[in-house]
């Protein structure tokens, strides 16, 4: 049984106007998603900005009420718990956060930041126990338990990193969504989380939500990766599989807009025409055919199924059904 | 902190004014020359007008004949009070509100924010008078109608700072942690408001100290016999153009103290600046 | 006489008699510039009731009777004679050759329109209390019963009015120079509406309503058919709103307005400004005094409290302190001994009996305090109004005396609205107030303010004596003379004995005069003689 | 836009509904008799009650509250008592003298306060800042009638510049103007000074100026349109203090505008008139707001309604 | 080939609490016309101040140093102030990292795109928004005589980077800098933005300098390349050079530490540490404390720039 699966999860946010608030529209963020992660495992999500992986992440928290959809975590839908039994359920499924700088509390020390968690659960009785994990954390994380009493601003981006994944940590998840954990770091120091991240899995067996908007950061670390555009999964395959043989053209344009770090290598670029359009009024149909240079009517009209075209490998397009 | 006076001196002044301020309130009776209540025969020229500053009263005296350097002193008492006590009673609803307001949302938003922009339309010094008018005059209403009228500015800005912190990813972290919605708010948005709120408070002590001058001007202030600096300046300002000392000493006073107050709310606003200090 | 020079820098105010004629011949033409604080309240007489509307009003209209110059001496004015009954109770009154702005004549019926608007109730006139119940007729028309007054008559065609009361009343001439009782159109009055009157005049005075912007200005020009020959001397008086007496006193020193007169302060020159002129020895010389027929006093509560016992009273009359209020006052006021002021020409005692006299004497206050149970005083509030800057600085002083003798008081001011609506329950303990008279005679003080029948309202002191009601009630149908004054120097000097009051002071009118503005005089009942007064050249 | 409009007036009722309510309660707490006042302290007390009853101030309080709101409905703010004549057309005739002492007011404010926020700006954490600094909070200290009554000595009366107080022409509303604009200007120069930093700062004064642009057109093209966004919201908010601030400025110079009338009113409790002059001003304020709000849209395209 | 620019020994200091601290130290390289330069390093090596330095929009805590920067036949570090202003716009024309918050919110497209040309070529009126319009077409912006009277906020952020290329091109300028173009860019959009870049320099022979730090992007897009440590440059050289024949070891961690599509590797390279802050370097090889290699040596003196071969250089012992 897979640790987390979540099913056709929505989540619409009002627009809302005027003196009561009257709800005049909705932002689509996310549009019927569907994922299932398993233990120890790495799933990436990627997608152009706005297309609503945050939204995932969140919903499947609870950080964000979801409009509709279930969200399976060891089997049981956390949208049916109670705030106690959701609390308890908060230590098995985490979050790292992109911005390492808005992410920690500047009035915190680290060591308040790695306690708070423990305090919230009432993970040890005593102060000496909660020390000891403190320091326990940051030399797990690679940093020197002798920094614990400095204020966040007194590290470096990749350092504070390290910290939120501490926190994270502090509470013996089995799951942690890391949202973005990379994008704000220089490459020396991205490869540096990116291993960490990896080291723990292996010792840890934690499973991981890799959201990331860089294709080759999420095919480096994950297992298996779904293509996110507009609010809807368009395509889900394990990471290789969609390297060789991406399906949806979303998938093809975006693997071959990566640059690549060789002046010697060839290219075929496929430049996909305009912008990604308002998840508040999405295209009718395919909402990815006003840019797709395959489009044909029927995409134009009917919202493409979500079909297993291969083994583990699925794909919403009309050229394939 | 250092650094900071470098960059402000300013702070200094207003630190070191308001100081002095608290230093005249609570020492008043021990400075004070006279009584500062008592009428003195020998306090009226012949004609019956008031002294200019002498030997006796190194102030001069006031129309009533009383001295005006002991009255200078004890206005200071009336005068912090007025603007700290309305200050913090503005201070007590305008934040409760506010964060009402900015973390719950929805309909007790809609509602407070209504709330303040009534508050905020009225002419506060007419309202003012109003409410004295009906409640009686004395010090204590005085700075109940201060106060309660005041509240709106700091709800504003309570609530606008509520919800861009409620916004950080360090709250959305305690909340994937399992915080409570109690432990959000006092130990995460609580200990954020604070900086703005301690601004304009200080900010608001100097202002509700004018408003009180105001509101004598007009006759409701603090009641008589009492001196504040406001209705001092409220007698002075009928007879200074042959007895501009009623007007100067406690002008002078009411100046440095309301500059005290804004000094230092200006500088802790750059003290508390993230962008200034990092 | 002289009296009516400016009175230098002496203390004691004259009292002026004869308006000014100063050798020099009036001079006509020319505008002047007056400051007036706020707007005219009223311009018709029917409502005006107040200083600043007085100022305006009789301009504008003419009474029957008026005051002679600067006394209290009644002469004729619309009427250019009268005569008396002898059981006193018939008054007939011969009409001068008169004409309002718009041509109409001077009738009887010019002032009986007048008289049933007064008593007519839609109109909430202060002067009902003043011909109700004394002319005949009267109470039946205020209360409805009937269509006319029956003591109101035409007679001659009009030029005759004849005026029947129920009683014989010493007074009455002296009601009637009230300005309530003026001339007025009957139909003018007919053809338009009470708000409309009230803002647009129309009379048969020296000066006619030229022009005004509302709360702005307001242009008074010369009525050339003025039935008084000869007089006004002025084109044009401008009257500019400014109701801030610092720069009420800037113009004045500037040249720009011509008198600080009743229109300022309403009680001559605003209290704020009255030191810096005296004090200045060019301005001080243009100073003009009289001591109004008006008393200032600290009100005692005689039925609650501790002040409802006689002695607490009278220890405190020990307690005040009245030179040093005089002084606070600016020497704008004598002090006070007794309840009928000097000024009144009947009615005031040259010397009290003994335990009718008080001095100050803080010991002694506290020793009578402390015989009647109060050793150590006890706390009470002293009430005030805030229409003028002095009560409050008059009843801080008395605060503080009072604190001398170990009675503390507290202070609540208040509007003077609101002081009048506390001070008509009769539960005030103490208050600060002045009565001004009416008209000149003692009635006006002792019977509104003392007898038992005025409670609450007007005897807000809620005192109340058989002996003196007595009194009272017999003087007040007899023959003016002195078996009358002695009936009501017997009340006073009871009432006083008995401490319902502290009078403290008598207060002065003054008016700041420019060198420059001629045949000014002070009325101690009226308002500035603005018809007479004339600009020289200068 | 449209729509935008009928939201804003149905809030803007709401508000004045609930300043409306506020200050009925407040009069109908204020102890003093209307109808002794009106007839003054030598009246008797059966001429009080009759006038009581015709004046309906022996009704319950919702049934007087219902009268006023139906009142206001039409049009009708009462009855001045001391007066005699309607709120109204008190607050009309007195209308345009205000409007004009407020807007000289304002713009004295801007006059001064604007061109220091600039200068303020550009010297940014310079030793003029700080003596400008010091400069503008002791005009944030002054009492206004202080400040009021020494112009008036010195300026008007001393150096003979300008009327000494009263009404009239522009010359009369230049002093009380200046009185308002030297403690009042002081908040607006140092708003400008802090989002003009803010603005000189951004990526697109950066982007002017790699352009070429010179500092004035750098300044005043670029920068000033996008730092006053916050001084006007603040103007907004001024307007009631504007208009609390103009009380006391027209009672210290004599001018016979709105604000001398309420303190008139408020010295008798004439209380229609009370009642009047602050929903007077609330409605001002409140129509203010609206205005710029609207004048957001054109200042700052972002903004779209 | 001539050089358009070259910069000798640049150093720019900043005004901190701690006095001037330089943040980049003797900086030397140059661009030739029609040539494009990458500049690649970390976050704070300074890129940035480097390019500012160039065009003289220093904040005002900041000031060069020493150094030249000849620009055609002037150096710019002499120039006056007015002077300046002529070259910026015309000569040399800037882009910036962060299409969203550099374009002025409250003037339309066209107007900003117009201004340098007012400002420099005198065109106003008909002939300047005739001239935007043609901009707009330039640069791939659909709907081009529309989009000159929009506001900017209502374009997508990848419209805008396109505005600020049409702004940039206004007035034909020599060189072009951009600095970190495509960062706050999709993935496609960047890949659209570069495609025009490329195409537009292609057109006008204009040269180039093009700040990222993105190696990908450099491969695809740069003749030659700059690499910044710490506010020095560590290796600079031929395109090819740097990525086949990496010498620096910092060029090498920071090639090695890319995760590549093409690959799959369970285990990155990375350089362990973090960046000195400018307000404590090292006295020698900035890079010592970061580089498996570092001896003594390297920590007590700077190697300067060495020859690897033809143009070719980097700064280290190895060499
Ligand atoms: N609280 C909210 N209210 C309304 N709309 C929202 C809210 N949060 C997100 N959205 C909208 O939902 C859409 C998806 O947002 P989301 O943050 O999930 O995107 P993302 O894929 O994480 O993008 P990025 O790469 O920029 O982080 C966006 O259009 C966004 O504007
Ligand atoms: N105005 C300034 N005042 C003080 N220090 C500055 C200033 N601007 C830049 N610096 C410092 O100079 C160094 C280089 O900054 P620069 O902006 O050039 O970096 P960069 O290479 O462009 O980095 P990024 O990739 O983050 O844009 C940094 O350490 C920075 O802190
Ligand atoms: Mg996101
Ligand atoms: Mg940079």
């Amino acid at each position: 049984m897979p640790l987390l699966v979540v099913r056709d999860l929505k989540k619409h946010f009002p627009i809302k106007r005027g003196l009561i608030q009257r709800t005049v529209g909705h932002v689509r963020a996310v549009d019927g998603v569907s994922l299932s992660v398993d233990t120890g495992e790495t799933f990436g999500l990627v997608g152009e900005s706005g297309c609503g992986k945050s939204t995932t992440g969140r919903s499947i928290l609870r950080l964000i009420e979801p409009t509709a959809g279930e969200i399976l975590f060891e089997g049981r839908d956390i949208r049916k718990m109670g705030s106690a039994e959701m609390r308890r359920m908060r230590r098995k499924m985490q979050i790292v956060f992109q911005d390492p700088y808005a992410s920690l509390n500047p009035r915190y020390t680290v060591r308040q930041v790695l306690e708070e968690p423990m305090l919230i659960h009432n993970l040890f009785s005593t102060a000496a126990e909660r020390k000891k994990r403190a320091s326990q954390l940051m030399e797990i994380v690679g940093l020197s338990p002798s920094r614990l009493d400095r204020y966040p601003h007194e590290f470096s981006g990749g350092q504070r990193q390290r910290i939120g994944i501490a926190r994270a940590l502090a509470v013996d998840p089995k799951l942690i969504i890391a949202d973005e954990p990379v994008s704000a770091l220089d490459v020396s120091v991205q490869s540096q989380v990116l291993n960490l991240l990896d080291d723990l899995q292996k010792e840890l067996g934690l499973a991981y939500v890799f959201i990331a908007h860089d294709l080759s950061v999420v095919k480096h670390i994950s297992d298996r990766i779904g293509v996110m555009y507009l609010g809807r999964m368009v395509e889900l395959s394990p990471a290789d599989a969609l390297y060789s043989e991406p399906l949806h053209p979303y998938s093809q344009a975006l693997l071959s807009a990566v640059p690549v770090p060789d002046p010697e290598a060839k290219r075929d670029r496929i430049i996909l025409q305009g912008d990604l359009p308002s998840p508040s009024k999405p295209p009718t149909g395919c909402p990815f055919h006003p840019r797709c240079k395959d489009a044909k009517d029927i995409c134009k009209t009917v919202v493409p199924t979500w079909e297993e075209i291969r083994p583990d490998h699925f794909v919403a397009c009309h050229l394939y059904s | 902190m250092w650094r900071l006076l470098k960059a402000y001196p300013l702070v200094f002044l207003g630190g070191i004014l308001v100081l002095g301020l608290i230093f005249v309130a609570v020492f008043a009776p021990q400075l004070q020359h006279f009584n500062p209540n008592q009428q003195f025969q020998n306090g009226l020229s012949a004609m019956g007008g008031p002294l200019p500053p002498n030997s006796t009263f190194v102030f001069g005296t006031d129309d009533l004949g009383r001295d005006i350097f002991s009255r200078v002193l004890f206005g200071a008492r009336v005068s912090l009070e007025v603007g700290v006590f309305s200050s913090i009673i503005s201070l007590f609803i305008g934040t409760s509100l506010g964060i009402i307001s900015g973390y719950f949302g929805k309909f007790v938003d809609t509602v407070i924010m209504r709330l303040t922009d009534i508050m905020l339309a009225f002419p506060l010094i007419l309202f003012v008078v109003a409410l004295v008018a009906s409640l009686g005059q004395s010090i204590t209403n005085l700075f109940i109608a201060i106060g309660v009228l005041g509240w709106a500015v700091t709800a504003r800005v309570v609530r606008a700072q509520v919800l861009s912190v409620k916004e950080y990813e360090y709250v959305q972290a305690a909340k994937a942690l399992g915080a409570s919605n109690w432990r959000i708010l006092t130990k995460i948005i609580f200990p954020n408001i604070i900086p703005p709120v301690i601004v304009l408070t200080t900010l608001s002590i100097g202002n509700n100290m004018l408003l009180e001058s105001t509101h004598s001007y007009l006759g409701i202030g603090v009641a008589p016999p009492n001196a504040s600096w406001g209705n001092m300046l409220a007698e002075g300002q009928q007879v200074f153009q042959y007895a501009p000392w009623l007007l100067y000493y406690p002008g002078l006073a009411l100046l440095l103290a309301v500059l005290g107050f804004n000094l230092l709310g200006d500088g802790l606003r750059e003290a508390f600046n993230p962008r200034r200090v990092r | 006489g002289c009296s009516t020079q400016p009175s230098a820098t002496s203390q004691a105010p004259t009292t002026p008699t004869a308006p000014a004629t100063t050798g020099a011949q009036p001079v006509y033409g020319g505008t002047l510039n007056l400051d007036l604080a706020g707007a005219f309240p009223h311009l018709d007489p029917v409502k005006a009731y107040d200083t600043t509307s007085y100022e305006a009003v009789l301009q504008f209209y003419n009474q029957l009777v008026t005051y002679q110059g600067a006394t209290n001496k009644i002469i004729p004015s619309l009427a250019s004679r009268y005569t008396i009954s002898p059981n006193g109770k018939v008054y007939t009154f011969y009409l001068a050759n008169a004409k309002f702005w718009n041509g109409h004549p001077v009738t009887a019926q010019s002032f009986i329109t007048e008289f049933e608007r007064v008593l007519n109730p839609v109109n909430s006139s202060g002067g009902q209390g003043f011909i109700d119940p004394i002319i005949a007729g009267s109470n039946a028309y205020y209360s409805g019963h009937a269509k006319t007054i029956s003591g109101l008559k035409s007679l001659n065609g009009g030029k005759t009015l004849q005026i029947t009361l129920m009683q014989r009343d010493p007074v009455f001439l002296y009601v009637l120079a009230m300005p309530f009782f003026s001339a007025v159109d009957p139909s003018y009055i007919a053809g338009h509406s009470e708000s409309y009157i009230d803002h647009n005049p129309m009379g048969t005075g020296p000066f006619y309503l030229a022009s005004y912007q509302p709360n702005q200005q307001w242009v008074f020009k010369k009525n050339p058919h003025y039935f008084q020959k000869g007089i006004p001397y002025l084109n044009e008086i401008v009257f500019t709103n400014n109701s801030s007496p610092s720069a009420e006193l800037l113009h004045y020193k500037q040249g720009l307005t011509g008198l600080l007169g009743y229109n300022i302060g309403g009680n001559g020159i605003p209290s704020q400004d009255y030191l810096p002129i005296v004090m200045s020895p060019t301005y001080s010389k243009q100073v003009y005094k009289v001591v109004q027929v008006a008393t200032q006093y600290i009100g005692l509560n005689n039925k609650v409290g501790p002040t409802a016992n006689v002695k607490v009273r009278r220890a405190l009359e020990y307690a005040i302190n009245k030179n040093y209020l005089v002084k606070v006052l600016g020497g704008r006021a004598l002090p006070a001994n007794q309840i009928i002021p000097p000024s009144m020409p009947s009615g005031y005692e040259a010397k009290l009996p003994a335990n009718a006299t008080y001095s100050y004497n803080p010991a002694l206050a506290k020793k009578l305090l402390a015989q009647a149970g109060y050793p150590h005083g006890f706390t009470t509030t002293i009430y005030c109004d805030n229409s003028n800057p002095d009560d409050l600085r008059i009843t801080e002083a008395v605060q503080s005396m009072l604190k001398a003798v170990g009675v503390t008081a507290n202070i609540n001011q208040s509007s003077w609205g609101t002081f009048l609506t506390n001070n008509e329950t009769g539960n005030q303990p103490m208050f600060n107030l002045a009565w001004v008279e009416d008209f000149p005679d003692p009635s006006d003080f002792l019977n509104t303010l003392f007898n038992s029948n005025q409670r609450p309202v007007n005897n807000s002191t809620m005192y109340s004596n058989p002996a003196v009601d007595k009194l009272l009630n017999t003087a007040a149908n007899m023959p003016a003379g002195t078996a009358r004054d002695n009936l009501y120097k017997q009340a006073q000097n009871i009432i006083m004995s008995q401490a319902a009051w502290i009078p403290y002071a008598y207060p002065v009118f003054t008016a700041a005069v420019q060198p420059w503005l001629k045949g000014y005089y002070l009325n101690p009942n009226q308002v500035d003689p603005l018809q007479y007064v004339w600009i020289a050249k200068h | 836009m449209i729509s935008y409009i009928i939201r804003r007036l149905g809030g803007s009722v709401i508000v004045l509904f609930g300043i409306a309510l506020i200050t009925f309660i407040l009069a109908y707490a204020v102890p003093s008799d209307p109808a002794r006042m009106i007839l003054g302290q030598h009246a008797t007390l059966q001429q009080v009650d009759a006038l009581r009853k015709q004046m309906g101030l022996d009704e319950p309080f919702i049934q007087q509250f219902g009268n006023y709101l139906m009142n206001i409905i039409h049009g009708n703010l009462g009855f001045s008592f001391l007066q005699n004549l309607p709120v109204a057309t008190l607050i009309g005739q007195r209308l345009p003298a205000t409007f004009q002492l407020a807007l000289v007011a304002w713009l004295m404010e801007l006059i001064i306060g604007l061109p220091i926020g600039v200068f303020m700006a550009l010297k940014d954490r310079k030793m003029t800042d700080h003596v400008f600094n010091l400069v503008s909070l002791i005009g944030i200290s002054l009492p206004t009638f202080f400040v009021g009554l020494e112009l008036m000595y010195w300026v008007a009366y001393r150096a003979n510049l300008f009327p000494v107080g009263g009404t009239g022409g522009l010359s009369f509303v230049i002093l009380p103007g200046l009185t308002y604009g030297i403690t009042g200007a002081a908040y607006y120069s140092r708003l400008l000074k802090s989002s003009m930093v803010d603005v000189l700062n951004s990526d697109y004064i950066r982007t002017a100026r790699a352009k070429g642009a010179a500092p004035l057109r750098v300044i005043m093209g670029h920068a000033f349109r996008n730092a006053i966004i916050p001084v006007i919201t603040y103007g907004a908010t001024d307007i009631g203090a504007l208009f609390g601030g103009i009380v006391v400025i027209e009672d210290v110079f004599g001018y016979s505008g709105i604000g001398q009338m309420a303190v008139q009113a408020i010295n008798n409790l004439d209380t229609p008139i009370i009642m009047g002059t602050v929903l007077f001003a609330a409605v001002f304020v409140v129509a203010f707001n609206f205005i710029v709000d609207l004048l957001y849209g054109l200042i700052d395209p972002r903004i779209t309604y | 080939m001539s050089t358009i620019l070259s910069v000798e020994h640049l150093t720019t200091s900043f005004g901190t609490t701690s006095g001037y601290v330089p943040a980049i130290d003797d900086v030397s390289f140059h661009i030739d016309k029609g040539e494009t330069l990458g500049i690649v390093g970390e976050s704070g090596c300074g890129k940035s101040v480097t390019s500012l330095s160039i065009m003289k929009l220093l904040t005002a805590n900041g000031k060069i140093q020493s150094g030249s920067i000849q620009f055609e036949d002037r150096d710019l570090v002499k120039l006056s102030e007015a002077d300046m202003r002529k070259v910026r716009g015309n000569d040399i024309a800037m882009i910036f990292q962060e299409p969203m918050t550099s374009l002025n919110p409250v003037h339309k497209i066209g107007k900003q795109i117009t201004e340098s040309l007012r400002i420099h070529k005198g065109m106003r009126g008909p002939a300047a928004r005739a001239r935007a319009i043609e901009l707009l077409n330039l640069v791939g912006i659909p709907r081009a005589a529309e989009i000159v009277d929009e506001y900017p906020h209502r374009l997508s952020g990848g419209m805008r980077q396109r505005v600020m290329i049409a702004i940039a091109m206004a007035c034909d300028p020599k060189l072009l800098i951009a600095d970190e173009p495509t960062t706050a860019l999709d993935v496609t959009i960047q890949a659209q933005i570069l495609d025009l870049m490329r195409k537009l320099k292609a057109e006008r022979q204009m040269a180039m300098m093009l700040i990222t730090h993105d190696l990908g992007v450099v491969a695809e897009m740069c003749d030659r390349v700059v690499v910044m440590y710490a506010g020095k440059v560590v290796e600079q050289g031929n395109v090819r050079d740097i990525f086949r024949n990496p010498t620096h070891p910092y060029t090498i961690g920071l090639l090695n530490s890319i995760p590549k599509l093409d690959e799959r590797k369970t285990r990155l390279d990375s350089i362990p540490g973090a960046v000195p802050s400018i307000e404590n370097m090292p006295a020698g090889c900035r890079f010592a404390a970061r580089c498996e290699h570092a001896t003594q040596r390297c920590a007590d003196a700077d190697p300067g720039l060495r020859d690897v071969s033809g143009d070719h250089q980097a700064r280290c012992v190895l060499v």
